[in-house]
């Protein structure tokens, strides 16, 4: 049995010291021991960003290609060979800047690949400055008065455009990174898995209220499917959903099972979730649906093939002689 | 008796909505199937529909069929058969003086005038007169008179005037009526077909009930080379060449591809024709096609896209990625008249200067041009045993012209086709260790124990590891030039394509223009001047020899669709004084034309 | 008082004949007269395609730019004069393909733009590919046996990327359109309006069950904001909303105030409608929210500038006499 | 006595956490201002944050300082100032043989070397010894004896050890310890900064205490041109010039941007001194950052563009765009290492051919280079001027080592900058009229009567409506190439930077290379020989004389830091014979190595 080392290159790992980078390498090599990846059988892709340096250290298939194509490249390495166990890796500008429009292609096709988005509210490979997932008025490098633009939303973007599978994780979890990445490899078609992660130099703390240990289980909700939405260290509080109106109720006046009932098969409470963007965020699978998957219904369509003699043939020909 | 001639050059122009394209096509394979050569020209109208009967609506096809080998659709018309009067005036400065113009009247009515603004008081046709002989026939009445039973709609029926036209030019030029009937049998099926061959029959029928006998040509038949053959405009031919490539490869080819004009007809001839091993992908953009493409190529497939103008030029970021990886990948450009949108639906040859240097860095690739349809399937081979044996993207320049124009084409023998080796998925060599030529390995995802990473990052020598060493990306730099450079291998000798290696006027060309050059070449010879015609298929790395071989004239005339391209190319490696010779209208050039504008070389030598 | 004839310009109009672009083209210069547009503070902004073609004839300044780049161009403009009339006009391939991803930013940032998006679910300049609003399954000159991409859903896009203004109408219904186009000038930042545009050409009657006066009343629900969801040509029918299920509820059987009130604030609900892909969907406006508009936001926080010459006073600075 | 110096070359390298960039700047600022003119050359490791320690982790700083003006960073060091070990042994080819090698020894620790790979058995400060003379000091220890009272943390004390070093730099060359504490105070407020003047101070009387007055060396003041100076890099000044352009044309100028290194610093500096009229845009990528400065440009702003390497590959469809619109743009092109994503953080020269052709169709269009910080703000002045003045986009190549290196800069008094005088709104003129200079009206929306449409179709001769007629595009092709080779009128007359207009060696060159080159070819002047330094600021169109002032040369030579772009860009025009002299290592060349490679031209003329 192979450990999570094995799947590591002979690279040195160059994130700045103290990076949400290093967890998620750690945590993404030891899912792929915890699924018995074959390296050999396994590609990472990535664009640019620190990040997308991320298939530099897997001992696996990669390609570092460029900011914000890793959608496309991995839709051609999936049509050329769909038994690979391809990988995507991409940061928050690389996939809803400058690789938004490949991304929603790649989500709404169903391309057979888990989608890695290490959010960290910034770019950091080119020092700091404003991302599209930045919150509204951030000071950054670009943006020292702070930033005016209203953010993306990756999980309402994703379900927009049609995403078959949604989930959101963090750094700073490694358990429930590993849970998440391994449900994202087993779900067939594309799987959006947003990752919150801290980059300790140009946007440090970014995610603290869900991340940090005292305060998390205030902010941070923890999905399990058919299961009551419920949160707070001793699990006391729990979500209703009236309309359009996520309302916390305290579990001492409410019993678990009258709270919402995670479904994530169902699109409309995904939706609810995916909208959470303040103090209360959901961590797990927001959203699961089973549709055909883009490589195997492209080759599905076209096994009806002409070889090459039979293609000359066609149409009408004459012979000289 | 039938008048013999060697070459028959035959105009039709009218509304796009008349059907010329199909009437075209549908003559010059029967020409082709009795043993002609033949050459065709189209012109489309930029819009989908343009208005009826305007002359920016007009749709034009010229072809030349001859007794022996041709290389374009003729310059000046014998025979213009005018469907409408905006088609006429559009092109009527084409018909040789004293030539037939076959003029439906029906498009020549106060009507037709109007939309094709032409004034109630003038006469186009009494005008005609003087300069040429003039048929004036009611297609459109003898149409429907012929379908007067038929159980289509009235715009059904006055849809098979081209059909008519194409009985007489039939009978005209002597074709066979039978087997075309038979043809348009096996195209459309029961009523229209059936109406269609009434069509066909009442035009066929007509020469002869008007005794019209004197307009009568007959063009001999030539010797062919004997084989099967197809008539194939050059998308199709480029189809064909990503079938064949497949096929010698032994591997996928994934062709990612975004619409647009005139670079989709490959992905629509693909999607048509479904060769095995060819897989049409259309992507959301250029960028993701080329990256998608790259991404096939990585994984063992050869990735492979081609675009047109606005296209090509959101490729070159991919492009570099693919120079920088060192992974195969077919590019091809059918080039259309720049710059930015353009002139979509015409053609030109000005993206030579960008598919050399439009990169950032030192990013060189080859480049190779095709020079006509007959060609292109071999060229496509070609190109892709370049990529795919140096394991560099390979841009392969088309253009509108070639894209369009259809021509006999002999079917290659399957078996004598040329062959592509892959090189080794080979893991016992570094993933940048260069075998003899430069060439790295081609080690595929699934590959046991070969793991490694690629990116755009600079490389480091042999273990494809990220490298900042400044000597190292010297080196690096150096050494895919190298590689590049080495793709010279596979070139032939270089062979002019008529005249001798050495006298006085070289000409030289490239791409789509070989037709007119070689015809205007042949004919100056004819008339006993010294130049030769050396046309370039490899733009990047040129052929080692061609500096050289210039020196042997005491003028080079360097003829290309464009503001001087090649021209600066060339100027950059030799001393040698070299003459330019351009044109940017979006029209082809014709023989003559490059006659009379090679005239002051000839004497100035 | 101008009249729409005011606002064509003297180009020959060159769409095909029995195209759906001449309609919207007739509504939008009526709606131009409707408005008192001043031609000369107008600016119709367009990609490439059929629909794109429209600023040419539109009596006013205007851009046919390039494939999918639209919305940017339309941002440059806004930044750079807040306040012109801008339009922009674009087909189901320029703004959902290529032009994807300045779509969202648009639409994300609230640039003050109506989007007139021509959906005819085919590629009509380049003659009759599928495009992302194709349906699975079309027949298309690239796709001769049937595409089988999932499509784009315009409606669910543009809400996941935050927009805040959603509408759809239809070429065929000229009063709907004049109103839905009005209304979308109306919204300060960026309207989003899908018009179903039929392309008589690549496509023919791709929408006819919405637009035909035969079955339009069955298909097509006219939404207005505040009152009961119904359709149907006796309006004998109404939409109910059963958690994420949407269901048609027979108005013999229920009062029309017990079906679900159409309300274009409440965001559940227009993704609710957004979500309705099948035989009956809803027209008018989906979606309104009111948000800062981009390029005032960025001129606000842009107030605070120096002159040049205090710019070249600025940090440390010494004096050679 | 304190030795004095014309010329100091100082280099600092260490690990990039070390504060060495902060220090440098410092201490240039000082120089300069106090008299010696001074030019930098700053080394950034590719990483964020590379590992503390490694030889890939180094960051350097080196900077001349002289008593007269100076031109480059000088070559090699006299004195080197070593945080580190991985430092030292990264550069320490650079030190003068006999040179003082300064080394914060507690860098050189057993820790230091395992992590820097160095041998633990090996002692790289006493091998230096045999070559160099080494001074050993523990800064660290220095720094927290110094500041073991101050409420900061041992990260923060530690730290501090650039301020100890800088307080001995100041007081071996003579600055102003009162002036530099002053400065210290205004940029650390509070517990830093008063720590920070506390370790100066430690490090200042070091070198009194330590009785190394041998070490002291003195550079005297230059007498500089009057006027108010402060020190700038070039991203910096291109942001000043940025800020100029909307003060004369007064019009706002669109800069909209999408970080990329090393172009993204003219961004921030725009949003950091925020100056009047010119509003900062991020957009969403490279395409977007176009297309909105063009809509920007239509609406009346100038919009402006910078990007770097990929994201410049990604801008030529827009390029494209503007050029068949003719709208202003200015497109800065602050290169790097290439191709592909390449060495994002070195410097290259290898994006001038892409500047040229790197567009489909033909699309030339004003491409000019900043050959220095200095002049960096007046040539986007220039291009800003041309853009406007002639309506189309101007492309200004930049580069790494421009954009990072700092230097004196003279601000320019504003009443006696270029003035930038718009085309009219001039709705009494066609859209495509143009004027004596080929010049179309710039008629803005909002413009009463102006109403008039733009787009990238080919457009008709005055009324800029769509036109597919062929001999309107070959008209307007035409046309616009005309307009844009008359910018030459806005170039001065033809000037060398140093040398004859007539002699034996001509060594031409562009960019950023220009310190290196002016200061070799001073060299070499001053050694008796005959060569002439031109360096040209036009690529094009290239300035109207260049080719016959070539040919007053036995031998030319084009020295650049690529294989040969501009190179073959001359040789096309000419037919005399170009050497060219090469280099893409990411280094900048030094004036040394110029020197050695030209000899040989030299004795061959
Ligand atoms: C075409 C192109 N544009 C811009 C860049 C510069 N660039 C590199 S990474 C990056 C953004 C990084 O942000 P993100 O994707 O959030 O990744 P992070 O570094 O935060 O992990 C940018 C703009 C590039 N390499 N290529
Ligand atoms: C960069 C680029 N790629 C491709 C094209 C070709 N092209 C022109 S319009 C078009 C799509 C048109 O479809 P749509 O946007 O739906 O507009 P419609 O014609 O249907 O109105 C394409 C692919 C182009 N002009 N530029
Ligand atoms: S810059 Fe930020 S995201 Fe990048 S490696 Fe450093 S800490 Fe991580
Ligand atoms: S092709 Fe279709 S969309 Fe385009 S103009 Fe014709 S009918 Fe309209
Ligand atoms: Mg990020
Ligand atoms: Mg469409």
């Amino acid at each position: 049995m192979r450990t999570g080392k094995d799947y590591l290159s002979d690279q040195e790992v160059r994130w700045c010291p103290g990076c949400g980078d290093y967890s998620v390498l750690k945590q993404f090599t030891e899912v792929l021991a915890l699924i018995g990846a074959d390296p050999s059988q396994t590609v990472v892709i990535s664009g640019i960003g620190c990040a997308s340096r991320l298939p530099y250290y897997v001992h696996a298939y990669g390609m570092h290609s460029l900011h914000g194509r890793a959608p496309a490249v991995a839709t051609g390495i999936k049509l050329a060979n769909p038994s690979l166990d391809v990988w995507l890796i991409t940061g928050d500008g690389d996939a809803l800047s400058i690789g938004g429009n490949h991304l929603i292609h790649a989500l709404r096709r169903n391309v057979g690949v888990p989608i890695l988005l290490f959010n960290n509210e910034i770019y950091g490979l080119t020092k700091g400055q404003y991302s599209p997932t930045s919150r509204s008025g951030s000071v950054s490098k670009s943006t020292p008065l702070g930033s005016v633009d209203h953010p993306v939303n990756p999980q309402t973007l994703a379900l927009g455009a049609g995403a078959t599978f949604l989930a959101r994780s963090m750094d700073r979890h490694p358990a429930h990174l590993r849970e998440v990445l391994a449900a994202s490899k087993a779900h067939e078609g594309s799987a959006l898995v947003e990752i919150y992660q801290n980059c300790n130099v140009f946007h440090d703390g970014a995610f603290e209220q869900f991340t940090d240990k005292k305060s998390q289980s205030d902010h941070a909700i923890f999905l399990h499917h058919g299961e009551p939405i419920t949160f707070g260290a001793e699990l006391d509080r729990g979500l209703i959903l009236e309309g359009s109106q996520v309302k916390v109720v305290s579990l001492a006046e409410r019993s678990a099972s009258e709270c919402w009932i995670h479904d994530e098969r169902d699109p409309m409470k995904a939706y609810a979730l995916a909208r959470m963007t303040e103090d209360l965020r959901p961590f797990g699978i927001l959203y699961r649906e089973d549709r055909p998957v883009f490589e195997q219904q492209v080759h599905l369509a076209h096994k009806d093939t002409r070889s090459f003699e039979d293609v000359l043939a066609m149409g009408r020909t004459w012979t000289v002689s | 008796m039938t008048k013999v001639l060697s070459h028959l050059v035959v105009l039709m122009a009218g509304d796009s909505g008349d059907g010329i394209q199909l009437l075209g096509s549908q003559l010059i394979r029967a020409a082709a199937q009795s043993g002609q050569d033949v050459r065709t020209l189209s012109d489309f109208p930029a819009e989908i529909r343009a208005p009826q009967g305007t002359i920016s609506g007009v749709s034009g096809f010229q072809f030349q069929m001859a007794s022996e080998a041709i290389f374009d659709p003729g310059d000046a018309a014998d025979v213009f058969v005018a469907f409408n009067v905006a088609g006429w005036i559009k092109h009527q400065h084409k018909l040789k003086s004293g030539g037939l113009l076959l003029a439906s009247i029906d498009g020549f009515d106060a009507r037709s005038k109007a939309i094709a603004g032409v004034d109630a008081n003038e006469d186009p046709l009494e005008q005609a007169k003087s300069n040429f002989q003039v048929l004036e026939v009611d297609f459109k009445k003898i149409t429907s008179e012929a379908l007067k039973d038929q159980s289509l709609s009235g715009k059904e029926k006055s849809r098979a005037k081209n059909m008519t036209i194409l009985g007489l030019l039939t009978w005209l030029y002597g074709q066979s009526a039978p087997a075309m009937e038979a043809d348009l049998q096996r195209q459309f099926q029961g009523d229209l077909g059936a109406a269609n061959v009434l069509a066909f029959r009442a035009g066929y029928h007509l020469g002869e009930t008007a005794e019209w006998t004197a307009y009568k040509r007959e063009v001999p038949q030539r010797k062919a080379l004997p084989g099967t053959y197809k008539t194939l405009s050059g998308s199709q031919a480029m189809a064909l060449g990503l079938a064949a490539v497949a096929r010698q490869l032994g591997r996928q080819v994934l062709y990612a591809g975004y619409p647009i004009t005139p670079a989709s007809d490959i992905l629509h001839e693909l999607a048509r024709i479904r060769p095995a091993g060819v897989l049409p992908f259309q992507a959301e953009d250029e960028i993701a096609s080329i990256t998608a493409a790259i991404g096939a190529s990585y994984a063992g497939n050869l990735g492979a896209t081609a675009s047109s103008g606005p296209g090509i030029s959101l490729k070159g970021e991919g492009l570099g990625l693919a120079v920088m990886m060192e992974l195969p990948l077919l590019v091809i450009n059918v080039q259309r008249g720049g710059p930015s949108t353009g002139l979509p639906t015409k053609m030109e040859q000005s993206d030579l200067l960008q598919a050399l240097y439009g990169r950032h860095g030192e990013a060189p690739m080859p480049v190779m041009a095709i020079k006509r349809t007959g060609e292109a399937l071999d060229d496509v081979l070609l190109a892709a045993k370049m990529a795919v044996e140096s394991m560099t993207p390979v841009m392969l320049l088309s253009d509108a012209y070639i894209a369009n124009s259809a021509e006999p084409f002999r079917l290659p023998d399957p078996e004598q086709m040329r062959r592509i080796e892959a090189p080794k998925s080979d893991i016992h060599r570094a993933p940048y260790a260069r075998d003899a030529h430069g060439v790295r390995p081609w080690i595929i995802p699934g590959t046991p124990e070969g793991m490694h990473r690629v990116g755009g990052l600079e490389t480091e020598d042999q273990t494809g590891h990220v490298s900042y060493d400044p000597k190292n990306h010297q080196s690096m730099i150096q050494q895919r030039a190298a590689k590049v450079q080495a793709v010279t291998r596979f070139y032939g000798p270089l062979c002019v394509e008529v005249g001798e290696s050495k006298g006085e006027v070289l000409l030289i060309g490239w791409g789509s223009t070989y037709g007119a050059i070689r015809t205007a070449v042949e004919n100056l010879r004819d008339q006993g001047h010294s130049i030769t015609h050396l046309h370039l298929k490899h733009l990047f790395p040129l052929h080692p020899e061609v500096i050289s071989f210039m020196t042997g004239f005491s003028q080079v005339v360097v003829a290309e669709m464009n503001e001087g391209q090649l021209v600066q190319v060339l100027r950059s490696q030799t001393q040698q004084d070299l003459h330019f010779l351009g044109k940017t209208s979006g029209q082809p050039f014709t023989a003559s034309e490059l006659q009379a504008r090679i005239v002051p070389y000839i004497s100035a030598s």
